[in-house]
């Protein structure tokens, strides 16, 4: 007997919560990424950056409809779970929104992109847009295209491209060490890492091409030592995370002084990890800036940005542009109902992004075209550093509209 | 050769330090029975004290500290936790210090949050104490392999000189003679689990600054020390010393080399296929050493339990 | 149609029993089919499926831990090969037009199961207790970690996906829907949980409990403590198999988190929680793990730390579960004595509610001001808007929650007694 | 002749250099009660564990009915028609009296692994407990969990599940340590009434117990049987006398 009580109790809490939140004036947008466990400083710096752009660049300019409508931006745990993402998802949809925003883990996207597809399809009176702020891999704008999925973020080729063409204006580099994680991300880096390079620098030996388990690693020196073996004047990694803290302090252990290039070096505790040492060693490369700040309008929402969360960075400037991005959309089509519509307002927007400059949503991939930086960290002339470390990331080449005319595989089908 | 001797160094170094953790847990697993699972969770308590501990008096007072703190919780965990489940028997004993991990990392995250902790070896070791063939292999390394040794070296001295030692020693072997310890069984235990997670916590404040101190940092070691005790044969000392150092060479020495299928079905006849991405046997043609590293303690301990349950050098089985 | 060919078939397992035992699993399958009417959102039919599919492999769970005494840290293995070989067998529907309805997927998901089951506890059964535990837990380790590296099978990191809707129908039915998928879960729940429960009842099921609570006696019987752990290994293995292809009907994704060692420890929480000594323990512990975990989880970030405060409270003060909890409350029962408590138990509801409360409020805010943002001291809890970052809400808090435990303490005395009263009878309990 | 119900021949253990059992030669007839006394140490619940199958003998050999079944495990020796009772209490203490009692008999009476029965519908197997149960007295306590019977209870259910499986050889390990006198009079009965037929051996200290049921008697020092005869002639042997130290038998507790 027990049992169906308990049960009857939760399901009435179950439905309770899924409703509560109904609101009347707000389009709300579902922000979906861990927010508990191990990933979650990654999700919570996301969801920073998205409450301050909603706030500062959209909101409070009354930007979104004529300040008739507000965003608001509700957060779901999904605790870094394809499952329990699928689960957001759904009870997201049942509180009747329309936006869905994620980007922690590629995996995750994928899941999300093709559950987005297939809830479209059977349910065409309650259609989602799928806007991925950060997940990379290549194949979501490629092969695994969708109409309602829009990726804000520079995928792992465009910023490999970024990335190679500083390698292959520094003459001093004739040997790349490149490691990585093994799934899908880590392969695709290393995949570009090598064609760029043997497109723009033949001449460039590749002296190591390896992934090693993702998150399974503790200690990184056996891998450092083949990188000091191998000779190379600079190394490749899209690790992340944890396995990015690993690598690079075995790498600068073993007496390595050459740059490392990175996609996810900085913020979340690395920097801080990296202290002096990673000065002038560290790169990256990604989208946009914060140091120094693209414009007077870019400074200031940094600023007010790191009045709000002293505690977290802005690390990932191109969540920015999302919330202001789907409201222009919005505003084409006088309302945040006809979501089909809002997606095909959203193709091919030409947009001026805060701190991404020039930014396009190619119409035939759904890929973010913007400015793309490779920065180094240093301790001087920051404006704002990361980690409260003392430590940041300077933006050293500034490529705009980087791969604009990039090939994509996506045959796009259009409802 | 050069590149041999240096990973026969950081193996040593890996091997020795879980060496200091699986002999906290060889130690009370034979005293008490219990398999604590929580024991990589001291570890991380104690990695993370001596961070806080650091930011406020620099690493030397957190080497000090930090473990007898760790030691000071065990033994209040044993006394008013373990002591209480003990009665219902060996299996919830082992599913208690399996919430106690849980808990562990949740408080962790409360206190610390969830980032990776700056906490960093002492500027006094930060040089390289030399360098083979342009490896420069750090001073802290050579501290960590002392003070793993020195830590060994006390104990055995602990087990064969003294009388508490002794009967530790007969408790190894004979696990009835714990009875014989005199009145004050509990008072005992309650130390024994103290000095055990205090070793744990030692262990981590020494391995926080190379490993990182995180909150998953319990998690990635925790499997592989029981997988090393079990390797060693549970309630081995010895056992334990030879399953630490196989262990951390071949986890160096599989991630070091880069030794691929491919080379080997090739050397051996077989054709690689034209579409190796399309080939139902891809996995196996692209598997290299360093990828299957991880998980060859698993294997090893799996073969070790089908072949000789009682473990290398475990003289009962449970 | 699938319901109404369900419940004669229940009927009829089940008549050489009697009525009474008849009757909760009858009145089960009705709730069950109700729910949804009640229930209506997606949200809520995924998250009920969600519990079913839990209920599924708690239960095989319990066949180990609560009738084998058999601890595993690694019983995800087969709930989730099940699930990727169900997963395969959808694509193969999909695109080599093998013809099968979708409502008997769990079967070939449980055979897998069962298969893996078979092969791993050919020799992880030998023994029992810390061998067998440490062998669970290396070969879920092993599985996992091979799952990311076996790529064509495991589908690597972002695993497999497949689509449901792709079969033959079953009687008019797609499965585009979530309440047509419910359906289909709650039946295979309902299958699965007579057959599990039948099993209990059987002689291997019974000397199953004997060599628990005994190996050593069960094997002067005539009875090899190994096969007899065997063989409810592959039983549970199959209704592992069984959950995992339940799982991949309704996520339509398999990822390395279906076999990994945090998923295997949560079954065991989720188990354990609702009580190994009890068949509906599993039950109770995967209804009320989902609803903390969905639930709890949009209120609150640090939801994994009650949970694990729970889980260890538990094991130290009510190694019953829940069901445990409940069952403690038969004997005054059955006495008629049961009145006897409820005076002091609606006496300390108050302060021991508030006492909760309020220590989770001093966790709330500790957590608030150490990781909330800078700027934003406000903070919002019960309803209450204050700021985190003075002392008044911390100290008030803290204040509150000491009365209340103080008053509880107080009024422990008389529970104790009331309940000696009600347990008195005969003898000792 | 036929072969006796269970021979011991030239049968050692060692547990590394302690030798505990040392070449031991014994037969016991079809039928026979046979006790097997000795001090303290002398190896007594080794030799049961030895035929038993709990322990592999490190030289010679166990033979039921004439078949060697040395090495093989407890549970093949059970189903060649032996069964065992312990010196410590080895019942299944969360389980009730009733279902103590049908494990025993499942084996043998044919459900062994089978998961296609219904327990509860088997009515053969319930009249079969049953009766088992009227024999030791224990059918009031049917329904109640064993780990809650009193000792002498417990005792007794230990027997019901030993001689449940009707094993013709029966092994009991000092059925009535700690038992006060009346309580020893009822298992010394019982004993009696269940191993009617059957072939028995039993360890037991109490001297009263050993001359009031056995047939024969062995005395097993340090390892080694010394003697092996009928209660009287075991009584007067001036061996035994001095393997117990100079103290009589009858000092011991007869």
């Amino acid at each position: 007997m027990n049992k169906f009580k308990t049960l009857l109790v939760g399901a009435v809490v179950a439905s309770l919560a899924a409703t509560a939140a109904m609101a009347q004036e707000k389009v709300r947008i579902a922000f979906i990424d861990p927010l508990s466990g191990p990933f979650a400083s990654t999700g919570n710096q996301g969801l920073s950056i998205y409450r301050h752009a909603v706030d500062e660049l959209v909101n409070k300019k009354g930007a979104l409809l004529n300040g008739s409508a507000e965003f608001e931006i509700v957060p779901f745990d999904n605790k870094i779970s394809a499952k329990e993402s699928l689960i957001q998802l759904q009870v997201a949809i049942d509180q009747g929104i329309r936006f869905i925003a994620q980007g922690a883990s590629s995996g995750v996207a994928n899941a999300i992109t093709d559950a987005v597809k297939k809830h479209n399809k059977r349910n065409p009176d309650k259609q989602v847009i799928f806007l991925n702020h950060s997940a990379v891999d290549p194949a979501l704008t490629n092969d695994k295209c969708n109409f309602w999925h829009f990726r804000f973020d520079a995928n792992a080729d465009i910023k490999m491209d970024a990335l190679t063409d500083d390698i292959a204006n520094n003459p001093d580099i004739k040997k790349v060490y490149v490691i990585g994680q093994d799934y899908s991300f880590g392969k695709a880096v290393a995949a570009a890492a090598v064609r760029f390079l043997k497109e723009k620098r033949p001449d460039i030996e590749i002296v190591g091409n390896e992934l090693h388990p993702i998150g399974k690693v503790k200690d990184f020196t056996p891998y450092a030592r083949k990188v000091i073996a191998a000779e190379a004047d600079a190394v490749i990694t899209g690790n992340w995370g944890g396995d990015m803290v690993g690598l690079g302090k075995a790498i600068m252990g073993a007496g390595f002084t050459k740059p490392i290039y990175t996609y996810y070096g900085a913020t979340s505790g690395i920097t801080a990890n990296f202290g002096d040492q990673g000065d002038g060693i560290v790169k990256l490369a990604g989208a946009g800036q914060v140091n120094p700040p693209l414009s007077a309008e870019a400074e200031a929402f940094t600023t007010s940005y790191y009045e709000k969360f002293p505690e977290l960075d802005l690390g990932q400037p191109q969540m920015a542009n999302v919330a202001p991005m789907l409201a222009v959309a919005i505003n084409e089509v006088g309302n945040a109902d006809d979501v089909k519509a809002i997606a095909y307002a959203l193709e091919g927007m030409e947009f001026d992004g805060v701190l991404t400059g020039k930014t396009i949503m190619r119409e035939s991939d759904h890929q973010a075209i913007q400015t793309l930086t490779v920065q180094g960290q240093t301790s001087e002339g920051l404006t704002f550093d990361y980690d409260k470390s003392g430590h940041g990331m300077v933006a050293e080449t500034i490529v705009e509209l980087a791969s604009l005319n990039s090939a994509t595989t996506c045959k796009m089908k259009r409802p | 050769m050069a590149l041999f001797l240096v990973n026969i160094l950081d193996g040593l170094v890996t091997g020795l330090l879980l060496f200091m953790l699986c002999s906290g847990l060889t130690l009370i697993f034979s005293m008490m029975g219990v398999l604590n699972f929580a024991h990589a969770s001291f570890y991380m308590l104690g990695a993370y004290f001596a961070y806080q501990i650091s930011t406020v008096t620099g690493f030397w007072m957190g080497l000090l500290v930090a473990p007898v703190i760790v030691g000071v919780i065990g033994a209040l965990i044993e006394r008013y936790g373990l002591r209480r489940v003990h009665k219902y028997g060996h299996v919830p004993e082992l599913i208690f210090t399996f919430g106690l991990a849980l808990l562990i990392e949740e408080v962790v995250q409360f206190f610390w949050g969830k980032s990776q902790m700056a906490y960093s070896e002492p500027l006094a070791l930060d040089f390289a104490a030399f360098s083979i063939a342009g490896n420069s292999f750090p001073a802290y390394k050579v501290f960590m392999i002392f003070m793993a040794m020195g830590l060994f070296l006390v104990l055995l001295y602990i087990l064969t000189k003294t009388r508490i030692g002794m009967t530790i020693q007969a408790a190894l072997s004979y696990p009835e003679t714990v009875q014989n310890l005199g009145h004050n069984v509990p008072l005992v235990f309650m130390c024994v689990f103290g000095v055990g997670t205090a070793m744990a916590g030692l262990a981590g404040v020494i391995a926080g600054p190379v490993l990182g101190t995180f909150p998953g940092m319990a998690l990635q070691l925790g499997s592989i020390v029981f997988v090393t005790i079990v390797i060693g044969g549970l309630g081995s000392l010895w056992g334990a010393l030879v399953a630490s150092l196989i262990i951390g060479w071949l986890q160096t020495f599989a991630a070091a080399y880069n030794v691929a299928m491919e080379d080997i079905l090739t050397a051996i006849g077989f054709t690689k296929p034209e579409n190796i991405w399309d080939h139902p046997l891809q996995d196996l043609w692209t598997l290299t050493l360093p990828q299957i590293g991880p998980i060859l303690p698993y294997l090893l301990m799996v073969f070790v339990l089908v072949l000789r349950p009682q473990g290398l050098m475990g003289k009962r089985e449970t | 149609m699938t319901i109404a060919s369900k419940t004669p078939l229940t009927a009829g397992t089940k008549r050489l029993i009697s009525l009474s035992t008849v009757l909760p699993w009858a009145f089960a399958a009705l709730f069950l089919l109700i729910l949804p009417v009640v229930f209506q959102t997606s949200s809520a039919l995924t998250i009920m499926n969600q519990m079913a599919i839990t209920i599924v492999f708690a239960l095989s769970y319990n066949m180990l831990l609560g009738q084998g005494g058999m601890l595993s840290f690694g019983h995800a293995v087969y709930m989730g090969i099940g699930g990727f070989f169900a997963m395969h067998v959808l694509n193969m529907v999909e695109y080599q037009g093998l013809w099968l309805p979708l409502p008997l997927l769990p079967i070939i998901g449980g055979m897998f199961g069962m298969l893996f089951a078979f092969i791993i506890g050919s020799f992880s059964t030998r023994r029992a207790g810390t061998v067998f535990a440490m062998i669970s837990l290396g070969v879920g380790e092993l599985i996992a970690a091979c799952s990311i590296i076996i790529v064509v099978f495991f589908g690597g990191e972002e695993g497999i996906s497949g689509d449901r809707t792709m079969g033959p129908e079953f009687f008019g039915m797609d499965f585009a829907s979530q309440s047509e998928v419910y359906y289909l879960t709650v039946v295979w729940l309902m299958i699965a949980a007579i057959l599990m429960y039948l099993f209990s009842r059987t002689p291997i099921g019974r000397i199953a409990n004997a060599v628990r609570d005994n190996e050593e006696r069960a094997e002067f019987l005539g009875y090899s403590q190994r096969n007899v752990r065997w063989i409810s290994f592959i039983v549970s293995g199959f209704f592992a198999g069984v959950a995992g292809s339940l799982f991949a009907v309704n996520f339509e994704i398999l990822t390395e988190e279906n076999l990994n060692l945090a998923t295997s420890g949560s079954i065991l929480l989720i188990t354990f929680l609702g009580g190994v000594g009890f068949f509906i323990g599993p039950i109770i512990g995967a209804i009320v793990f989902t609803l903390l975990q969905t639930v709890l989880g949009l209120y609150t970030e640090i939801w994994s730390l009650y949970l694990g405060i729970l889980f260890v409270a538990s094991v130290m003060f009510f190694p019953g579960g829940f069901a445990g909890v409940i069952a403690m409350h038969r004997r005054p029962l059955s006495l008629g004595k049961l009145h006897l408590l409820t005076g002091p138990y609606l006496k300390v509801a108050i302060p021991a509610v508030t006492s909760i409360l309020s220590l989770a409020a001093v966790l709330e805010i500790l957590f608030h001001k150490r990781h909330g943002f800078a700027g934003d001291g406000a903070m919002s809890l019960y309803g209450i808007t204050f700021d985190s970052h003075g002392y008044q809400a911390l100290g008030l808090a803290i204040v509150i929650a000491a009365i209340s435990l103080f008053l509880v303490s107080r009024i422990t005395p008389e529970i104790k007694a009331a309940w000696d009263e009600a347990n008195h009878a005969g003898d000792d309990q | 002749m036929t072969a006796p119900a269970l021979e011991l021949r030239d049968l050692s253990k060692s547990f590394g250099l302690a030798k505990i059992i040392q070449g031991v030669d014994l037969k016991v007839a079809k039928g026979e009660r046979h006790a097997i006394i000795g001090p303290n140490g002398a190896g007594k619940s080794t030799l049961f564990n030895l035929i038993t199958g709990k322990y592999a003998p490190t030289s010679g050999g166990v033979y039921l009915h004439g078949e060697n079944v040395s090495g093989l495990k407890p549970f093949e020796i059970n189903r060649r028609g032996l069964s065992r009772s312990f010196q410590i209490t080895n019942i299944f203490p969360n389980m009730t009296v009733f279902e103590n009692i049908r494990c025993g008999l499942l084996w043998t009476m044919g459900y062994k692994y089978s998961f296609w029965h219904m327990i509860s519908g088997q009515q053969d197997v319930t009249e079969k407990a049953e009766e088992i149960l009227e024999q030791i007295n224990l059918t009031s306590r049917r329904d109640l969990l064993a780990g809650t019977l009193a000792y002498a209870e417990q005792r007794a259910l230990e027997i019901g599940i030993t001689i449940a499986g009707g094993a013709d050889i029966i092994l009991l390990d000092e059925p009535c340590a700690g038992m006060s006198h009346s309580e020893t009079a009822l298992i010394v009965d019982l004993i009696r009434k269940v191993t009617e037929d059957k072939t028995l051996m039993i360890v037991e200290h109490d001297m009263g117990v050993i001359f009031d049921l056995a047939d024969k008697i062995s005395v097993l020092v340090y390892g080694e049987i010394i003697e092996s005869d009928v209660p009287d002639a075991v009584r007067a042997s001036v061996k035994v006398k001095e393997a117990y130290l100079g103290t009589t038998l009858e000092d011991e507790g007869v």
